[in-house]
């Protein structure tokens, strides 16, 4: 199979980056390894309000559908329920539907395959019932299943806030959320004092000593500053924050640097979006991870990019557009996550030194 | 930190650990081992780790090959279960055309009494009732095995740590001088004297060798290998392409292409090795693939061992062999007789890099 | 327990599916995950760790950690938050290493 | 961190493990791979990754920046043999055995 624009992932980076090369009459091709298109997008309920400036504030799922149907008029292939696997020797990539592994060549290659969520490890944290904050979200919004009755959250993000309100609003109880800092980790102070309003309480410099129970999680012990407690829970969410997905970008061969503040290691790229590697782009939390809204921008400048290099668009016109989209993830992304900006800027900047590269060489 | 050895070995791998193992039993103290890296991350951490003789020619070749799994069983009980198994070792073929090269191959082998018995396919399939029923037939011989090739090297390393042993690892050497009768090793980290130098590089030995004068004809051979998730034990045999782990790993691969130094995998051979799993044992079509890798073995231009002393530069030695795994325990005893006896029990004029010039 | 009506997404619950854990018929519905579908009916438990033999279930929902293992329709090793419950689905946990199966 | 903690799910690697083949030299997620099976499992190093680089960080005192990602290999997640396979049975790369004894014999 062949396709002009290839994308990886259809979560909202992918799914602006198809926008802006499609509805510039390129042919594109998105593959994704879910059902449905729009990504983590589809099980937010939340309100998001710091979006490009087309958007109104929408909720998640919503704004998933409308990255989707703006896409229904132009030439784009979606291949769901695919996933890449890997590189032939002609540079092509393997995809596969579990079935079959097929080569699909490309002019241009855009990965946006988001972040993964990171562990918090303790003592029985293998234990049936204990999952992460994504999971508990999924299970809800998504699947709209109870996955228990009584609650505790470890790790305090901005996401975690999120979930928490989600979780009572569905009935579960959410007993505490417990932070091993000596702060709550969520920027948007109006969304923590909604949690502590919902009567939820916080153990911060708390941490959870050991998990029980014997088909599944029946109680833990908590850790406080001052004393340990026991909580019976069922069901125990972790929130380690997220990290950028690699596995795609290691098998090209993209080089990679470290910025803590965007999820650790991630692949190397310039203001075009654009990777060690000339015809490979990314987009979204895989280029560090930030707010849904940032996402969308660096999935269109990472669009426009790639239909400058396929010489749709000239120099002069994309740099144009390309200026006022990081104006605008500027914008986005220094209100609430400073750091997350700065990290962006300093890891421009050392596109041309990166800290891994060649991975396969011996 | 020490800086003057009696003995300095560059190159982590097996090989060099397989010495510098043999050699602390001899001598206590005066060892150190260099590797650029850490052992394992080169070649001898990315083999399917036969132990096997099978298949080695010239017979001496095989002979050689030989009297190294001799040795495995009586090396576990020295430094710890290195989940070593002689399975014996099981060649299938499809064809009749390749029943007459199997018959030659026995016969030959016959001559310096190894034993290679060419099954027909109803002994193949009682023997391993999972290979495919359209098998013609298949060599067997009992010796060959394989053993866990991380478990092999932390042994070795463990034992020669107790034996005192040093190493020095992340360290890449950078040059190598002969000065006043001794070597001295300049590396990233710091600057070594030795009286012996043992060049034990595997893929890189032609780098190292290039550092002391000294051409050492080892090229590149990349093999790529599929790892299964583990499964129930279902095969017996270590089987010329895939054998089973003891942790229960199906390791698939008999793949050579030249790429240099480079290991990344292709799903082009990915792929083609997947077709030869299905072929060879189709019940494994549902198993799944939880991982690939590639490994570079160190190829001498002959593909026979270089072994020994290096004419012209005194107290300097070299090994550098394919089939590593298999050969290391016999290397590491004969580069300590040499070393420490000036004389092996076993002749090695023919493994002398001097075949070269 | 399944969601019958989501406070902010209302009613969505699909078409009904009956299918089997351990033989056992259980109600699921049409746009859930396996792994899902059993969160639902109170099963938590998918399998047991090889090593330690201890139980697990879904973690990561994401079809990264393969912890949700189970057998279903006679396959095994099927990531079961990755895949849509479906009539007449017959599900086993994860016990032990897979056999090898000649076909 | 408490002694028996599963860091690597997958193979249930505990952070006593980790611990001491560090110890032992090991300052990179592959090295204690190689010597402890962490990450060998199914997930590939998905869940243990950041787990693992943690723990060396605080180990060993290394910069996160200094300590590698281990090496990610394909599928990237689990696919069955015979999605792989195409069943084509002419080889290139692959030999066997007596493919190899041939070559012997022309030299």
């Amino acid at each position: 199979m062949e396709t002009e624009v290839l994308v990886i992932g259809a979560g909202p980076a992918g799914l602006a980056a198809a926008f802006e090369t499609a509805s510039r009459g390129l042919d594109v091709t998105i593959v994704d390894e879910s059902t449905v298109k729009g990504g983590q997008l589809c099980q937010q309920t939340q309100i998001i309000r710091a979006l490009p400036s087309i958007f109104q504030p929408m909720r998640g799922f919503e704004l998933a559908k409308l990255l989707t149907n703006q896409l229904e008029d132009f030439s784009v292939r979606y291949l769901l329920k695919h996933r890449l696997i890997g590189l032939y020797r002609d540079g092509s990539v393997g995809i596969t539907n579990e079935v079959d592994v097929f080569p699909i060549k490309f002019k241009k290659l855009v990965i946006a395959t988001g972040a993964a969520e990171n562990a918090i490890p303790f003592p029985k944290w293998t234990l049936p019932g204990i999952i992460t904050i994504g999971a508990a979200q999924t299970l809800i919004n998504r699947d709209f299943v109870i996955p228990g009755k009584n609650s505790v959250i470890v790790g305090s993000s901005d996401f975690a806030m999120d979930v928490a309100l989600q979780l009572l609003d569905v009935g579960v109880n959410v007993k505490a959320i417990i932070e091993a800092q000596s702060d709550v980790l969520a920027r948007d102070k109006e969304k923590v004092k909604r949690v502590k309003k919902s009567g939820i309480s916080f153990y911060l410099n708390s941490s959870i000593v050991e998990a029980r129970g014997k088909d599944e999680v029946s109680e833990i012990d908590i850790q406080l500053p001052n004393k340990r407690i026991t909580e019976k829970v069922d069901l125990v969410c972790v929130d380690g924050g997220r990290s950028p997905i690699l596995d795609a970008f290691y098998q090209l061969g993209c080089s990679f640097g470290y910025q803590g503040e965007l999820g650790g290691w991630i692949p190397q790229y310039n203001e075009f979006f654009q990777t060690d590697r000339e015809d490979v782009f990314l987009a979204g939390n895989a280029a560090g991870v930030s707010s849904q809204g940032a996402v969308i921008v660096t999935g269109m400048i990472a669009g426009v990019s790639v239909c400058e290099s396929l010489r749709i668009i000239d120099n002069r016109e994309a740099e144009k557009i390309r200026i006022s989209l990081w104006r605008e993830l500027e914008n986005i992304e220094s209100s609430l996550y400073p750091d997350v900006w700065q990290a962006r800027i300093n890891h421009i900047k050392s596109f041309k030194y990166p800290l891994l590269k060649n991975q396969f060489i011996l | 930190m020490e800086t003057n050895y009696e003995t300095i070995i560059i190159g982590g791998g097996v090989i060099g650990n397989s010495i510098a193992y043999h050699l602390s039993e001899r001598y206590k103290g005066g060892i150190l081992v260099i590797d650029k890296k850490f052992p394992m991350s080169g070649t001898s951490g990315a083999t399917q780790a036969w132990v096997w003789v099978h298949n080695k020619t010239p017979a001496w070749y095989a002979e050689f090959s030989m009297y190294s799994a001799e040795l495995y069983s009586y090396l576990s009980k020295k430094i710890g279960d290195v989940e070593y198994r002689r399975t014996g070792g099981l060649s299938p073929f499809f064809t009749v055309r390749d029943l007459e090269k199997a018959k030659r191959l026995a016969d030959s082998y016959e001559k310096i009494g190894i034993k290679i018995k060419v099954l027909s396919r109803e002994e193949v399939l009682e023997k391993e009732p999972f290979i495919n029923p359209k098998v013609v037939g298949a060599t067997f011989s009992r010796i060959d095995g394989n053993v866990n090739p991380f478990r092999l090297i932390d042994m070795y390393m463990r034992a020669a740590k107790k034996n005192g042993v040093h190493y020095s690892t992340y360290n890449r050497v950078i040059d190598i001088q002969k000065q006043n009768g001794q070597f001295v090793v300049i590396s990233e980290k710091t600057t070594y004297v030795t009286k012996n130098l043992i060049l034990a590089g595997g893929p890189w030995s032609r780098e190292l060798g290039r550092m002391v004068g000294v051409d050492i004809p080892v090229n590149q051979v990349r093999g790529q290998i599929l790892v299964s998730e583990p499964l129930k034990p279902f095969l017996n045999y270590t089987i010329s392409g895939l054998r089973q782990t003891n942790n229960g790993e199906v390791l698939i691969g008999y793949s050579m292409e030249q790429a240099g130094f480079d290991r990344s995998t292709t799903l082009d051979v990915i792929q083609e090795t997947a077709n030869m799993a299905v072929h060879y044992v189709p019940s494994l079509r549902k198993a799944k693939i939880v991982r690939t890798f590639s490994g570079i073995r160190a190829m001498p231009k002959d593909g026979l061992p270089i072994i020994g002393r290096v004419p012209d530069v005194e107290n300097l030695y070299v090994a550098a062999t394919h089939s590593g795994i298999t050969l290391s325990p016999l290397i590491g005893t004969i580069m300590t007789e040499l070393i420490v006896d000036g004389e092996t029990s076993i002749p090695i004029d023919r493994y002398s890099i001097t075949r070269f010039s | 327990m399944h969601i019958k009506n989501h406070p902010i997404l209302g009613s969505c619950l699909q078409e009904p599916v009956t299918f089997y854990f351990n033989d056992q018929p259980y109600t699921a519905y049409k746009q859930q995950t396996v792994a899902a579908a059993l969160i639902a009916n109170g099963i938590r438990m998918f399998g047991l760790s090889r090593k330690l033999v201890q139980p697990r279930g879904m973690f990561c929902a994401r079809g990264r950690c393969c912890s949700c293992y189970m057998t279903v329709n006679g396959e095994d090793h099927v990531r079961t938050c990755m895949i849509k419950v479906e009539e007449g689905m017959r599900v086993y946990p994860n016990l032990e290493d897979p056999e090898i199966r000649g076909d | 961190m408490e002694k028996s903690t599963i860091i690597c799910r997958c193979e249930e690697i505990t952070y006593e493990e980790i611990e001491e083949v560090i110890s032992h030299g090991a300052r990179t997620f592959d090295d204690i791979k190689r010597l402890t099976r962490c990450g060998m499992g199914p997930c590939q190093t998905k869940i243990c990754m950041h787990l693992v680089n943690k723990v060396i960080h605080e180990l060993t005192g290394l910069p996160f920046q200094d300590i590698p990602l281990p090496r990610l290999r394909m599928p990237l997640s689990p696919i069955k043999l015979e999605t792989l396979a195409t069943n084509s049975t002419s080889f290139y790369a692959v030999k066997s055995v007596l493919d190899e004894l041939e070559l012997e014999e022309r030299r």
